[in-house]
């Protein structure tokens, strides 16, 4: 069992990789850029469907790392792999190489940066906010404007950075819909006289219960879901925002004055990520993500026997495929130390 | 003005929600919920009676009401026949029958006085 | 407003200006709109900022008008562009400066395509040659006018005699920039400042002591569309435009509009006096209307010009409000009698 | 003359009551239409006059209809009213044959005892007072179950006793006082002259042991004169008028005045003639699987009288018709309800109601807004000539099977037939005077009937009993209108068809607008015996249940109509049979989805037994062409 296992990436599929494989009593080290562990999950207060606190996920995750004694590196941010002799070394920022038999990459995603899209005018206008500067907000207990008083007219801009050849993501971030009904469920719950709209391309509320949570949106807090694509957004002499869309279901431009307005971000190939990619000779696909060597029975492989792929560096994922796409990483590394012998 | 200038202002088709009148819209929701729960399939004007003559299209009187556009339903909504195909075929299970019946209401009510 | 959202987004579109030696070419209607603004910027180029700007006595029209118009196809207006860039090269000029947005946005497209379909440029190039005899090149560097006046709004304000403050409340002046749609809409990276919030007339006034307002409609086109005011059946669509404009800056209370392109001064100024004679409702302080201005108009009254040399009076809504609130003297009499300007034309000491 | 001023109150009540009674009947009589004014001279006079005794007797008094539902229930109306009638009846002749002359008025037979209290020492006299006793104990037996059903009504069978008013409240202990208060006097004053048969003088007696009964009586015979006087004169503010206002009910029902669909006095005499008992709120299912309580037809009735706010009340119902067959009073339940739906939503309809002991005139229902023509964008039809229309109506299209069932039945029949509405055609009307929209529903009656009447067929056939229905009582067609189960009977009588008989084991639910709503009953059940192992229900005929999808109620949302469904499904599939059959596509619709035993309508059934044989051979040449035309 002295075969080494670095798991690039301190996220939940990192941890829940390391932890595993710790667990089967190998020797795993984990290496996390940032000085905590858990990725985007700290950022998110309330999970869907059921809106269940992040902070139980994270207990869990606290709790098997402990169990297995999973050793874990922070703050260092690792930027090349090289294959020598029939195992590898990686190369962190701070000058350190280190040996390992096996490589699980678990990079995860970025969220996209809503500034990137001009006309929705995120970090120009005081009351543009993203889905995750909301959530915080959740976390804080109220939803409050620039100017302090709370919001009676919010709107959701679905698929910001997602299906949109402009910012060169033409693929679906899965998640956002399903995000933007429970926050606007949970902006109604805070101040149940508020009015909630939300501009949708389409609805896709595709995992368990989301269609159901969409259904309780509509009739029991009467959130309201205009089909458009925003346009342009305009900021009023009292900072509030002026959303150009089409009602595409009546076939009319519709304007609307809102008080703030949030754009469901999407969910991009973390940079860090790239970078490795590029300077490892990993091959990414179109989408930017890692491509895994083949969809179906190979999502976990990278293009490099060895190295191998977990969580949402391949793909969008929720929270439960990132868990069972990191789980299912663990034998397939087992298999590839045994066979090397 | 036509004749000083030989034209006039064309009027937007841009809907201004804030000074339209959705009280209608939200007399109905509030005594049938489910007219919420309507995501303009159009499975209801697909199967419709009236719709099979006319242009008549229950998903665009449930939209046009919710966006306060009520003078198109005016004098639209007693064509319906309530013969409840559209209930039978509804996905979201929304009482159509009902909320046609509340409307042709909200109208009378508001035609004689404020609803 | 978080301005430092917008320095952001400027600094990803910075444009590569020349700063000498211009082949100017004149804009079709520019000088029946507004006709001192490209006098006042040629008497710029040269006697303020001392630059070789040269306008070739044959240069026509780029033929912009027809091709939008729907008249003249594209491939004909292509090789009244390349006889265009033969006399500026056979002038020996590389930097070449239209005055007109609408042109500007003709000579982006047309060198886009000749670079991405070389096949056409050399089929342009043998038109040339079959009708006129001449060859042609690329020029160097294609910028607008205002992006000449942008690049130089430092120099300018050293050597104004004016700012755009209001003399009584000390108050910057609020203007509203509105820019011609095919400065960058079409090629954002080829405008200062990208397609969403383009700085280059921004800049001139935030350089000049005025404040700019940013309304929700600024992107909104000003109605000047070919088709739209050409045909009378949509012109009603052409004053709409306006309108909704005018409706979205109003409580804003701007004191004046600046334009860089033909048609929106003529537009937004002209539809004022319409809407209000169509609707009895005027814009602007105290319902005076809301004077509209280009840029070279405004550079020439910032560097003291004489307000009627400019051209002024063609204004439909009158600009005196501005000028009485930046403190500019002008002789109200002379505003249409124009001796003492014709005395001075003789003279030839007009412009100083 | 034996009088004694405590039976002041009891005359004040009684005579009070009887002459109320009488004025308030003539007041109606008056109201009445000229022809219903003849039909009831007629019935007095005539054969009815008879069936109204009878019936008197059997539902007012004996209250057979109760007792066959809910023997309980039925003992103690029972015992309360046939009871009282005898105690009057047999107290008469007491006074008679033992007072001291004949003839007494009222108040002496009901005091009798008081007034002789030395009676009933001799045989005959005791075994009289013994008859006297029994009654009084079969009464007091009814009133002990009463106060039960008041306070635990399951004991009596009731899943739920009506709510009651205040006025209603004092009326009840008044009535429940009067009997107690009648047994304590005649034992008292039994005890004080040690008379009075095994009831009163055991009680009596026990009384005179410890007791002054001489002097404690007089107070009790006080407290039973005040108890009939409180109750006879609050009667007319209580639903206790049902029980001189259903007696006239009675003679006007047998003398064949019925409801119509205008309000006006016979109605106005049903909604006083309904005594809130509460039957029709145990058989509702909006009770039994939704618990909605407080809409049957006790509380509409109740709303009517009062003024109530009546539109949800009115609205609110599956108009399935299950109260209105089980209605001891036999009030034309569903007829009422559609005149309340008629009204203009908020409005009460109906004219002149008595809320109180006075008439209050109430402004009729103003006539709706300036009537334009909804359906004038119909374009007229041109229909085939044939011998037999098909009309499939708006809910066979969403049922296709259905429909080519029934497309194969008629090619089977070898009958000129037109599918007149196979492309869509105009609703039949029926839903939009459920809603009580009944002038749109007109306008479409007109276009169906002009477009019927052009093909000059003799059958008008439906598979849609609703449309039956709408088809029979609103439509005047000179042609017989049949539901295809009707059809069909006809053509197995007729040989036209030949089926193979299916070994499976089927139940049928009755369609509640085809069995309750048009009467028809045996020509679905036989068919299915004649083709499959028709298997009983505890749900037939008049007391089939509801699917549940009906149009009648927009209030319910889809998930309370399937909870309906599932509910009445497994009670119909209890014996879990192969097939549960129905007659109406808006039935079959509803419980395919609420259960999981295969749901087929009456012509799927058929078209898949025809025996195909038969199909073939006797094709005639003129039904090719017509088929072809269909095709």
């Amino acid at each position: 069992m002295d075969k080494h296992v670095i798991i690039i990436g301190g996220g939940i599929a990192g941890l829940e990789a390391g932890s595993k494989l710790s667990g089967q009593g190998y020797k795993v080290s984990l290496y996390e850029k940032s000085n905590r562990t858990g990725g985007h999950l700290n950022d998110w207060y309330k999970l869907f469907p059921d809106r269940r606190n992040s902070s139980e996920v994270i207990e869990y995750f606290k709790k098997i790392v402990s169990d297995s004694g999973l050793k874990i590196f922070q703050d260092t941010s690792i930027e090349r792999i090289k294959e020598n002799g029939n195992g590898f070394s990686i190369y962190s920022d701070k000058g350190e190489e280190v040996e390992a038999d096996v490589i699980v990459i678990a990079t995860g995603f970025d969220l996209f940066k809503s500034s990137r899209k001009e006309e929705y005018g995120y970090g120009i206008y005081d009351n543009v906010i993203s889905s995750s500067d909301l959530e915080a907000m959740f976390r804080a207990g109220e939803v409050v404007r620039s100017d302090g008083k709370h919001p009676k007219r919010t709107g959701f801009v679905h698929c910001v950075g997602s299906r949109d050849e402009k910012v060169g993501n033409l693929y679906c971030s899965k998640l956002c819909c399903v995000t933007a009904v429970k926050q606007a469920i949970e902006v109604k719950e805070l101040d149940p006289d508020a009015k909630v709209y939300c501009f949708y391309m389409d609805m896709r509320m595709g995992g368990a219960y989301y269609e159901e949570l969409y259904r309780e949106a509509q009739e029991e807090w009467g959130i309201s879901f205009i089909r458009g694509k925003v346009s342009e957004v305009g900021e009023t002499i009292d900072n509030n925002l002026i959303v150009k869309v089409e009602d595409t279901l009546l076939g009319r431009p519709l304007k609307l004055e809102l008080d703030m307005l949030v754009l469901m971000a999407g969910m991009e190939m973390s940079e860090p990520g790239e970078k490795l990619a590029k300077a490892s000779f990993l091959k990414t696909g179109e989408n930017k993500f890692f491509a895994s060597a083949d969809h179906h029975f190979g999502s976990n492989l990278s293009s490099i026997k060895g190295v191998f792929l977990a969580g949402t560096c391949t793909m969008p994922m929720n929270i439960t495929e990132t868990i069972s796409h990191a789980r299912a990483v663990v034998p397939d590394v087992i298999d590839y130390l045994e066979k090397k012998g | 003005m036509m004749d000083k200038f030989g034209f006039s202002i064309s009027k937007g088709r841009q809907i201004n929600y804030e000074s339209n009148d959705r009280s209608i819209a939200e007399y109905i929701s509030e005594k049938e919920p489910t007219f919420r729960l309507c995501i303009e399939c159009g499975g209801c004007s697909a199967t419709c009676t009236t719709g099979n003559f006319t242009s008549f299209s229950l998903r665009e009187i449930n939209i046009l009401l919710k966006r306060g556009e009520n003078e198109q339903v005016k004098n639209n909504i007693r064509k319906c026949m309530l013969c409840g195909k559209c209930s039978l075929v509804c996905p979201r299970g929304v009482n159509t029958r009902n909320v046609v019946t509340l409307a042709i209401q909200a109208f009378h009510n508001s035609a004689g006085h404020a609803v | 407003m978080k301005l430092e959202g917008k320095k952001a987004i400027w600094s990803e579109y910075q444009k590569e200006i020349a700063d000498d030696r211009y082949f100017y070419v004149r804009s079709c209607i520019r000088q029946n709109f507004f006709p001192g603004s490209e006098v006042a910027f040629l008497r710029i180029m040269k006697d303020v900022l001392k630059k070789d700007i040269y306008e070739h006595p044959c240069h026509t029209t780029c033929s912009g008008i027809g091709y939008h118009g729907d008249v003249v196809p594209v491939e004909t207006t292509m090789t009244v562009v390349a006889r265009q860039f033969a006399i500026m090269t056979e002038a020996g000029y590389t930097n070449y400066v239209p005055s007109c947005i609408t042109s500007f946005g003709l000579y982006t497209e047309i060198l886009e395509t000749w670079h991405h379909f070389p096949e056409i440029k050399e089929r342009v190039q043998e038109n040339l040659r079959r009708a006129t005899g001449r060859e042609f090149e690329i020029p160097e560097n294609l910028a607008h006018a205002s992006d000449i006046i942008f690049k130089f709004r430092k120099e300018i304000a050293t050597q104004a005699k004016y700012r755009l403050v209001n003399k009584y409340t000390g108050e910057p002046l609020k203007v509203v920039d509105h820019i011609g749609c095919h400065y960058a809409k079409m090629f954002p990276s080829k405008g200062v400042g990208g397609a969403e919030y383009p700085y280059v007339l921004a800049g001139m006034v935030e350089e000049w002591g005025g404040q700019v307002i940013d309304y929700p409609e600024r992107r909104h086109c000003c109605g000047f569309g070919f088709r739209q005011y050409l045909v009378q059946a949509n012109r009603g669509f052409s004053v709409a435009c306006s309108r909704e404009k005018f409706e979205s800056m109003a409580p804003f209370r701007p004191d004046m509009i600046i334009t860089n392109c033909p048609g929106c001064p003529m537009f937004l100024d002209r539809w004022q006096y319409v809407i209000g004679e169509m609707e009895g409702k005027t814009y602007g302080p105290n319902g005076q209307g809301i004077p509209v201005f280009t840029y070279e108009e405004v550079a020439g009254l910032v560097l003291g010009f004489d307000p009627w040399d400019l051209g002024l009076q063609m204004h439909q809504t009158s600009c005196e409000p501005v000028l009485d609130k930046i403190g500019i003297e002008y002789d109200p009499e002379e505003k249409f009698t124009l001796n003492k300007t014709l005395a001075k034309a003789k003279k030839g000491k007009i412009f100083v | 003359m034996q009088f004694d001023i405590f039976v002041i109150p009891f005359n004040i009540g009684l005579y009070f009551i009887l002459i109320y009674s009488v004025t308030r009947c003539i007041i109606w009589f008056r109201d009445l239409s000229r022809q219903d004014k003849l039909r009831l001279q007629r019935g007095f006079f005539g054969r009815a006059f008879v069936q109204s005794l009878r019936e008197i007797f059997m539902e007012s008094l004996i209250h057979r209809k109760i007792l066959r539902s809910n023997f309980r229930l039925g003992y103690m109306h029972l015992s309360l009213a046939f009871g009282w009638f005898l105690l009057i009846l047999f107290g008469t002749i007491e006074a008679d044959l033992f007072g001291v002359k004949h003839l007494n008025p009222p108040y002496k037979a009901i005091f009798f005892r008081f007034f002789n209290p030395e009676h009933g020492r001799t045989g005959f006299e005791s075994a009289y007072s013994f008859l006297m006793d029994l009654i009084l104990a079969f009464i007091l037996s009814g009133l002990l179950l009463a106060v039960i059903k008041r306070f635990y009504s399951q004991i009596v069978g009731m899943k739920k006793a009506t709510r009651l008013k205040v006025v209603d409240k004092i009326a009840l202990t008044s009535l429940w006082m009067i009997f107690p208060s009648r047994l304590l006097a005649e034992s008292l004053t039994s005890g004080a002259y040690a008379t009075g048969s095994f009831l009163t003088g055991s009680i009596g007696y026990w009384f005179a042991s410890f007791l002054p009964a001489a002097e404690l009586a007089y107070p009790f015979w006080w407290l039973y004169s005040i108890s009939l006087g409180t109750f006879f004169i609050l009667m007319p503010l209580t639903r206790y008028m049902h029980i001189p206002t259903e007696l006239f009910l009675i003679f006007m029902r047998n003398s064949g005045i019925t409801t119509g669909d205008k309000a006006g006095s016979f109605s106005e005499v049903q909604t006083h003639a309904c005594s809130s008992c509460g039957m029709c709120i145990d058989v509702c299912q909006l009770n039994s699987s939704l618990s909605i309580t407080h809409i049957q037809s006790a509380y509409l009735i109740k709303a009517i009288r009062h003024n109530n706010e009546i539109s949800e009340i009115a609205h609110n119902c599956l108009m399935c018709g299950r109260c209105d067959v089980k209605c001891p009073v036999g009030i034309e339940l569903m007829p009422i309800r559609m005149i309340q739906r008629r009204g203009s939503d908020a409005e009460n309809t109906f004219g002149n109601i008595y809320g109180g002991y006075l008439r209050e005139k109430r402004p009729g229902s103003a006539d709706k807004s300036n009537f334009n023509h909804s359906y004038d964008f119909v374009p007229a039809q041109e229909p085939e000539k044939a011998d037999v229309v098909f009309f499939a109506g708006c809910m066979t299209h969403l049922t296709p099977s259905i429909k080519n069932s029934m497309l194969k039945i008629l090619d089977a029949s070898g009958l000129r037939y037109t599918f007149i509405d196979e492309d869509g055609g105009v609703c039949c009307g029926r839903p939009l005077m459920l809603a009580g929209r009944t002038r749109e529903a007109r306008e479409l009656i007109n276009l169906n009937s002009e477009m019927i009447s052009k093909t000059g067929a003799h059958y008008l056939v439906t598979g849609c009993p609703i449309c039956f229905k709408v088809f029979k009582e609103s439509y005047y067609l000179d042609l017989e209108v049949v539901h295809h189960t009707q059809f069909i009977k006809m053509l197995i009588d007729d040989g036209k068809v030949k089926m193979n008989f299916l070994h499976k084991r089927v139940v049928y639910h009755s369609p509640c607008d085809l069995g309750r709503g048009s009467g028809v009953y045996e020509e679905p059940r036989e068919i299915l015996q004649h083709v499959a192992m028709l298997e009983h229900t505890s749900f037939e005929d008049e007391n089939s249940l509801c699917c549940g999808g009906s149009l009648g109620n927009m209030n319910i949302n889809s998930f309370q109509k399937r909870k309906i469904a599932t509910d009445a499904a497994l009670k119909l599939t209890r014996d879990n049979p192969d097939i549960l059959a129905t007659a109406c596509p808006l039935c079959k619709k509803t419980f395919v989805s609420a259960t999981s035993v295969k749901v087929a309508d009456i012509s799927e059934i058929v078209a898949e037994s025809l025996n195909h044989v038969n199909v073939k051979q006797e094709h005639s040449p003129m039904l090719n062409s017509a088929k072809e035309l269909v095709k």
